[in-house]
């Protein structure tokens, strides 16, 4: 019995899954014959790109709504801001800071209808982010690859297709590339550190800290530990919502347009189809679980996901002398975290 | 006994329905091929649809994890292929394979998501996506000796897709082909999606079958009456795995390809916006809906793609249908917890 | 003394039913006004019409005024009861398990950074932990807990999670109502005369106390006033030293004519079950320790106040919730609670929930009526060619279910009706005639007369003796309405915190149940 | 519990880096027998058997100098897995030359930051579908097939075997891609100039809604009721791959023509739809697998009505260009910029007649000098 319990313990604590992934990702880089400098930069650069994606899940988690798959939609809201940036053709300064005010309006506004609509399925959060996260999707192709050129005139044609409708599939950054990617880097042997990201990542990570621990963090914490409660205690927990979901999708178009920016390449269509999938699984790699998340969880979780990311591929080819194994195997791990997480956590809950 | 009343979606996609075909009527399109053509269309996805039925009634939810009895479709047809086995022969012994691999699988996916009720939706989605790159391994390493199956210049691995036109290609689609005029009815075709929604309905006519839909109806219910929850939920998650394995049977040899690797994904949500559409509220479901909504969402398909080339920007008809696939369910989740919360 | 409450003719019902009516009652600061009553009296109704419980607002408001602090108010949510200085600790606590008892107490209420609290406005200004971990402390203190603040809800015990709730309470500078909702049902004696000493020294603040409680001495020791509700009316009211425990007693329960539905009869001691040590584990209805022999062919009645595990007993024979200790039923042991063999066995229970438990909505009478008896004891089946299909054989079935729609005078429009289309007292015989079908040797029910009205109640008091008398079934009414019970019962069990208290004959004088009731008046088992 | 996974995570850091790098220099004494390596990135094996084949059989033909890696199978998805993939090549110091292969875009972002990186090691394209401006400013050498003017080829082959019409199927996102709206331009016009019906055809998009099942089942359904209206004389064009498989199936029950695929191969879909079993001796002789090709197209009466070209542009260019990285890293003098001298090189390697161009974002605009397309001699079954 006891040792049972141990064992079931261990099964539940936060850092089985960390211990896995740190596991896995050993072995994968040993059979990956990758440079452990070029699998360290390669993962800072994921560090700097993804990191407030993945920061952005937090809030809701601890607001009891579960994983956020709907960041997808303030990724879009940024997308958007920044294709009308562009195509107004607004440059510099100006236009960094019109992309950012703009995309933080639009994305206030889809979070605050995000919120509405969950506070009516209390209880489905996740899978219904998972569908908003589509269907937003499709009216964001409708606007783009239908609605420029015929309802919105655009001045910068060389962001339209030659038929003069529609976005091009992919548009160029290069104004905004390797400018705040390249402050403040530092050279330690091979490894770069853009220190300047990497400030501006904990500097996100020290905002949903602060949140957390503001007085709407505590009604925040509040409400994921127990609604009814709350209700009870004068706490208005639709607004509360509202408001997390307001937080998330603003805090995801912050983390698309330094993902974006860090790219110097925007694909138009497909740029944020998977980032809901991808920051979740990290989080959650990092030894979150859909009911608690820390910040620790989305800082290590994004170094051990993306590191077994980025060396399973060659590893599977090494390892079984085919390449497509190790790509199988990538995207098993992704979907697999997610489905294990949710299979575990649903006992841990109803504890 | 049983009232049907009309919602919204039903509604709207009727609507539509109904333009489309006054604008088929005005674009001088053949009426007849593409009735014919629906017919086919509906039972080619409809059993696929059905499937979802036992799930929905046992309160599991919508099954988004669809891909995991598509699979063990797919590998009971690869089984067949690989032992050469053609025709009415080849498609009967695709099914029994695939019953055999589904009722394994089904009872496996049955257990997790009694371990995660109340998520079933979430959770099979997940499970949906993890199980397809597991899969994926396998197809590149399974031993199948038919070359016909395997990559053209490799030797190793299955093809992406697999061509049935030596096997059984629309064998039931050719299968008693009644020709009234320029009609053609299949009956093959609608006689096996007849009986597989004859033994839906017959299964919740049965003992357990009745239990199956109070357990649904209410769980706390059932089990004061003494049913074993567990068990009756197995065995309709069983029965959901086994008929979308059956379904995309039907799919395949009516498409004419066996779809490997990533394809099943992307089955799930048109099936279910299909039973949303024909009026099911995502927490209980008639047959009459499954095929209702199925026939609606699908003739839509048909009707949408060459009207829109005729008429419209041709860009907008894909973009509006996944937007009305999305939309729907999203909807559906929308009413159905509403109704939850105000009862 | 200053009056900060005056309640005039306050009405209020839900869908017809009336719950409070015209009641009118003033609180003064630094009174401690008891209120007392039976289930149903409309304690909690007027609670939350107090504390701004979003509930009252949905079911369409209140009539009457209420004037607190020379204003007269009607809050639409507790937020507006707690910004006013309303506070309520809670019977089944309003505290966050996951949050630390610090935060738990300043909840709402946090110190915060004045820097960030101009600079970014209240909901986002930083908190400054320390200082509120301290502050909490030592209202603790005042208490006279020393707890540190930085342990989480869920590792307290109850005793002292109850502390930390009033230690919230306490916290608040602006509190000029408290309301207690059972405050001390949970505690010890020990606690409880601490709690009580608190309570005393609040009031001398000029708090005003609104204390609800069952434990009539502890309202005898410390309320300066006690009001008594019965039936949603003022009944009584007493200042302190005018009334003794057994006054309120006989006031909660009052006085009734009892038309003597039942012939009193000898029922020989013969168990057809036994509990010995029996717990069950359903949250809020918790049996703790039950020691009870029900005798073949008697109908026993099981009443105690909300929360004291009359209704768990049935739920716990189906296995529903966790069971520890033994049962003997018709001299067999049952190791598990498992509800299908224990249907085969006899036993059937029906749940006070009906809407929830007791019914299947959406289906037919018919369905509803034969479900059970079909599923578990192969009822009504089609003796067809497939001898594994289970169809059922409707002209059987037909047959018997309107023999019960005719027999207990179901009213609907055909055996085809869906069930939720039924009144609730119909809904009721429903599940009586399910109960029926399957022919059960014993039968718990739980509550259920609930929701029904008068005509229904009477016809579902003859169902169940007619049941009783004509086939020996043994019946466990689980109720809160001691009328009814006492009109049909040949013994009546109170029970009293998950144990049985005392087992009393039905014609006992109110005064002895209202007593017993609320735990007073001895330990002993009265044996008759 | 903390404290010992910080443990863990340092000791397997640390032992990481010795192995790591003990790794590295055991691989440079054991090298092949060049002393430098050429990286090569395809699709995965179910996206595109070809291109991965391909470069397959240079690795095993050069063994330790060409390396081979492949990208997300999901790629349009996971485009940031893509990047690293390719970046991951540069990390290994005898990196000389990239190449990239892949019929999508988004991957432009990693060549950049391998120039960016090690600007000695040559980048190559062999195709992939990013901004042709852009590619041409970033990459060193891009090698694609004429897209525009196969537009005019197509046309004109389709018209020379009697074509009456031409469908031209596609999709939004695919039209949304420059050179695919540029050579559907291209079509259209010399369509017009010959005199030929002109359909276009828009198919649900398989890249951003529910995968290619849709756009095949709707083919499917189109294709007779096309036939239908237009006749048997019908050139069918498609400008997705997988659209091929159900084209060509089609094309053999109703019997109309497809003068050329989007990526002319013997390989797509013909062994798939006519169940070629394709012996393992024979998978790279192209010669008779286009025999075998013609005979079944002899058997269903289709001959001259389907065209390709002998050798597979995605086989080939993906050789091609592990070829000429080779030339270009032992020869220095050799001049990459130079058409004829590309034409004559795949000559000499391959011995077949290409002809390569200086690729032209806009009809009149200026040609791009490191972006070449080509063309090769068309065959009929």
């Amino acid at each position: 019995m006891r040792i049972n319990q141990q064992v079931y313990r261990f099964l539940n604590s936060e850092h089985l899954v960390p211990a896995v992934f740190i596991i896995l990702s050993f072995f994968a880089w040993q059979f990956s014959g990758l440079s452990g400098t070029f699998v360290l930069n390669q993962v800072i650069t994921r560090f700097i790109r993804d990191g407030i994606l993945v920061l952005s899940l937090i809030i809701p988690v601890v607001a009891g709504m579960g994983l956020n798959f709907a960041i997808t939609v303030g990724a879009m809201a940024v997308q958007t801001a920044l294709l009308i940036v562009i195509g107004y053709q607004v440059e510099g300064i100006p236009g960094i800071v019109l992309v950012i005010i703009m995309g933080v309006f639009l994305s206030a506004l889809l979070g605050y209808l995000i919120g509405r609509i969950l506070n009516r399925v209390k209880g489905k959060e996740m899978i219904t982010t998972i569908i908003i996260g589509f269907l937003f999707n499709s009216i964001y192709q409708l606007i783009f690859l239908v609605g420029f050129g015929t309802l919105i005139d655009v001045p910068n044609k060389d962001i339209i297709l030659t038929r003069g409708i529609g976005v091009r599939n992919t548009v160029d950054l290069g104004m905004y590339r390797d400018t705040i990617d390249k402050l403040w880097l530092l050279k330690v042997g091979g490894i770069e550190l853009p220190l300047f990201m990497i400030l501006v990542v904990l500097i996100f990570a020290g905002f949903v800290f602060y949140i957390l621990r503001t007085r709407l963090g505590q009604e925040v914490k509040a409400i994921g530990s127990n609604t009814e409660t709350s209700e009870v205690l004068g706490i208005d927990t639709r607004m509360i919502r509202i408001k997390v979901m307001i937080l998330s999708t603003v805090l995801a178009a912050f983390g698309q347009l330094a993902y974006l920016q860090n790219i110097g390449m925007f694909d138009v269509y497909t740029a944020h189809l998977n980032t809901g999938i991808i920051s979740c699984a990290a989080l959650l790699a990092g030894g979150a679980s859909i009911k608690s998340a820390k910040i620790r969880h989305a800082l290590i979780g994004i170094f051990l996901f993306h590191t077994l990311f980025i060396v399973s591929p060659q590893a599977g080819q090494n390892l079984f002398n085919n390449a497509a194994l190790g790509e199988y195997f990538r995207s098993f791990v992704a979907y697999g975290t997610i489905a294990l997480a949710l299979i575990f956590n649903v006992k841990h809950e109803n504890k | 006994m049983r009232n049907f009343n009309i919602k919204p979606p039903q509604i709207i996609i009727s609507l539509f329905l109904i333009t489309l075909v006054f604008l088929a009527y005005a674009l001088e399109m053949n009426l007849v091929i593409l009735f014919n053509e629906s017919l086919v269309k509906l039972v080619m996805n409809g059993v696929l649809v059905l499937s979802l039925i036992p799930m929905l009634n046992v309160g599991a939810g919508m099954n988004f994890g669809l891909p995991v009895g598509i699979i063990g479709g797919l590998l009971g047809m690869c089984l067949a292929v690989n032992f050469r086995m053609t025709g009415l022969y080849g498609f009967f012994a695709a099914l029994l394979f695939s019953l055999v691999i589904c009722a394994v699988l089904g009872w496996i996916y049955g257990l997790i998501l009694n371990r995660v009720k109340g998520r079933e939706e979430i959770a099979g989605t997940f499970i949906g996506f993890s199980f397809i790159p597991l899969m994926n391994f396998f197809w590149t390493l399974a031993p199948f000796q038919n070359r016909e199956m395997l990559y053209p210049i490799g030797g190793q691995g299955l093809r992406p897709r697999i061509s049935l036109e030596n096997y059984f290609n629309n064998i039931l689609n050719n299968l008693y082909v009644i020709r009234l005029g320029d009609i053609e009815i299949p009956l093959g075709l609608i006689g096996f999606f007849a009986l597989i929604a004859l033994f839906l309905y017959w299964y919740f006519k049965t003992k357990i079958g009745r239990a199956t839909i109070a357990v649904g109806e209410n769980e706390a219910f059932s089990k004061l009456s003494g049913i074993n929850i567990a068990q009756t939920r197995l065995l309709a998650i069983m029965i959901s795995t086994i008929i979308a394995g059956w379904g995309i049977c039907v799919y395949a040899q009516s498409y004419g390809f066996i779809q490997l690797y990533d394809e099943p994904l992307s089955m799930a949500f048109p099936a279910i916006s299909a039973i949303l559409i024909g009026g099911s509220t995502g927490k209980k479901a008639f047959i009459f809906e499954a095929v209702l909504g199925t026939y609606l969402l699908q003739s839509m398909y048909l009707f949408t793609v060459p009207i829109a080339n005729a008429i419209l920007i041709p860009e907008l008809t894909e973009i509006l249908r996944s937007f009305i696939t999305y939309g729907i369910i999203l909807y559906a989740l929308l009413v159905r917890e509403r109704r939850r919360n105000m009862v | 003394m200053k009056t900060i409450l005056e309640i005039s003719n306050l009405k209020k019902s839900y869908k017809g039913i009336v719950a409070l009516n015209n009641i009118n009652l003033s609180i003064n600061a630094g009174e401690i006004h008891g209120i007392v009553g039976a289930n149903g009296a409309g304690k909690t109704t007027l609670m939350n019409i107090l504390f701004g419980n979003p509930i009252i607002h949905e079911t369409g408001g209140y009539q009457g005024e209420i004037i607190y602090q020379g204003k007269t108010i009607s809050f639409k949510n507790c937020k507006e009861a707690i910004d006013n200085g309303i506070g309520m600790v809670h019977q089944e606590f309003a505290l966050i398990p996951d949050m630390t008892v610090g935060e738990n107490i300043k909840l709402g209420r946090e110190k915060t950074f004045a820097f960030t609290d101009r600079l970014f406005g209240r909901q986002f200004s930083f908190i400054d932990r320390k200082h509120n971990d301290e502050s909490a402390r030592q209202t603790l203190k005042q208490l006279g807990i020393s707890l540190d603040p930085g342990i989480k809800i869920f590792d307290l015990s109850i005793n002292l999670r109850q502390f930390v709730e009033i230690a919230r309470e306490i916290d608040r500078n602006n509190l000029k109502l408290l309301i207690l909702d059972e405050p001390t049902a949970v505690l010890n004696k020990n606690d409880a005369l601490k709690f009580i000493e608190i309570l005393r020294g609040m009031s001398k603040r000029d708090i005003g106390i609104l204390f609800i409680s069952h434990r009539l001495e502890e309202v005898q020791n410390i309320c300066d006033r006690v009001s008594v509700l019965r039936d949603g009316k003022l009944v009584a009211q007493y200042e302190r030293g005018e009334f003794s425990i057994n006054t309120l007693a006989r006031d909660m329960i009052g006085h009734i004519v009892t038309k003597a539905a039942a012939a009193k009869r000898k029922i020989p001691p013969r168990p057809i079950i036994s509990f010995k040590h029996f717990a069950v584990e359903m949250p809020g209805e918790e049996i703790k320790d039950l020691d009870l022999s029900v005798y073949e062919g008697e109908i026993i009645g099981l009443t105690s106040l909300s929360g004291h595990g009359k209704l768990a007993l049935g739920y716990g024979m189906m296995g529903i919730y966790p069971i520890r200790g033994e049962v003997c039923y018709a001299d067999i042991k049952l190791l598990k609670m498992d509800a299908k063999e224990n249907i085969l066995q006899g036993i059937y229970v029906l749940p006070d929930d009906r809407q929830d438990l007791g019914i299947l909505a959406d289906q037919s009478v018919e369905n509803n009526i034969i479900f059970t008896g079909n599923q578990i004891k192969n009822m009504f089946r089609k003796k067809s060619l497939l001898p594994f299909s289970g169809f059922i054989d409707h002209s059987q079935s037909r047959k018997h279910v309107d023999k019960m729609i005719q027999d207990f005078d179901i009213k609907c429009t055909s055996l085809n009706q869906k069930v939720k289309e039924l009144s609730g007292g119909n809904q009721q015989k429903v599940c009586i005639a399910r109960a029926l079908t399957v022919d059960p040797r014993l039968l718990f029910v739980a509550e259920p007369t609930r929701g029904v009205d008068i005509s229904a109640k009477e016809k579902i008091l003859h169902m169940l003796l007619e049941i009783n008398r004509s086939r020996n079934t043994t019946i466990v009414i689980a109720s809160s309405e001691l009328e009814e019970l006492k009109r049909i019962c040949d013994r009546i069990a109170v029970m009293v915190e998950g144990r049985i208290f005392k087992i009393l004959s039905p014609d006992a004088s109110d005064e002895d149940f209202g007593l017993a009731l609320s735990g007073e008046g001895g330990v002993e088992h009265e044996k008759f | 519990m903390k404290r010992v996974i910080a443990l863990l995570i340092t000791v397997l850091l640390l032992a990481g880096m010795f192995t790591g790098c003990a790794r590295s220099s055991a691989d440079q004494e054991t090298g092949g027998t060049a002393d430098y390596t050429i990286g090569i990135v395809t699709p995965t094996l179910s996206t595109s058997e070809d291109e991965f084949r391909a470069a397959q059989n240079m690795a095993e033909k050069y063994p330790g100098v060409v390396k081979h890696i492949t990208l997300p199978e999901n790629f349009s998805t996971e485009i940031e897995t893509g990047l690293s993939q390719i970046s991951s090549l540069a990390d290994d110091p005898k990196m000389k030359a990239i190449i990239v292969v892949s019929g999508q875009a988004g991957l432009l972002p990693a060549l950049q930051k391998v120039e960016e990186v090690r600007p000695d090691i040559i980048t190559m394209t062999a195709p992939i579908w990013d901004d042709p401006a852009l590619m041409s400013q970033y990459v060193d050498v891009n090698l694609d097939t004429d897209w525009v003017r196969r537009g005019e080829t197509i046309a004109t082959k389709a018209h020379e075997m009697g074509a009456q019409t031409i469908i031209h199927y596609s999709f939004p996102t695919h039209l949304a891609k420059e050179v695919i709206s540029q050579r559907k331009d291209a079509m259209q016009r010399t369509c017009e100039e010959l005199g030929m019906k002109w359909v276009e055809v828009v198919t649900p998009d398989p890249q951003t809604g529910d995968g290619t099942a849709p756009m095949l089942q709707f083919l499917r359904e189109d294709l007779p009721r096309q036939i239908d209206k237009y006749g048997a004389d019908t050139n069918v064009f498609g400008t997705n791959c997988p659209m091929y498989d159900v084209i060509i199936d089609e094309a053999f029950k109703q019997k109309f023509m497809v003068a050329e695929q989007c990526c002319p191969t013997p390989l797509q879909a013909y062994p798939t739809v006519l169940g070629l079993e394709i012996s393992e001796e024979d998978a790279w002789n192209f010669d008779k697998v286009n025999n075998m090709i013609s005979e079944k197209a002899a058997a269903a009466g289709m001959t001259g009505r389907l065209g390709g070209w002998p050798m597979p542009a995605t086989v080939f260019l993906p050789q091609y260009a592990v070829e000429l990285a080779m030339k270009m890293i032992e020869d220095p003098g050799f001049d990459y910029k130079d058409v004829k001298q590309l034409n004559q090189f795949a000559l000499d390697v391959f011995g077949y007649e290409v002809s390569f161009d200086n690729f032209k974002a806009k009809a009149d605009g200026p040609a791009f000098e490191n972006y070449f397309v080509m063309i090769m001699d068309t065959i009929l079954y």
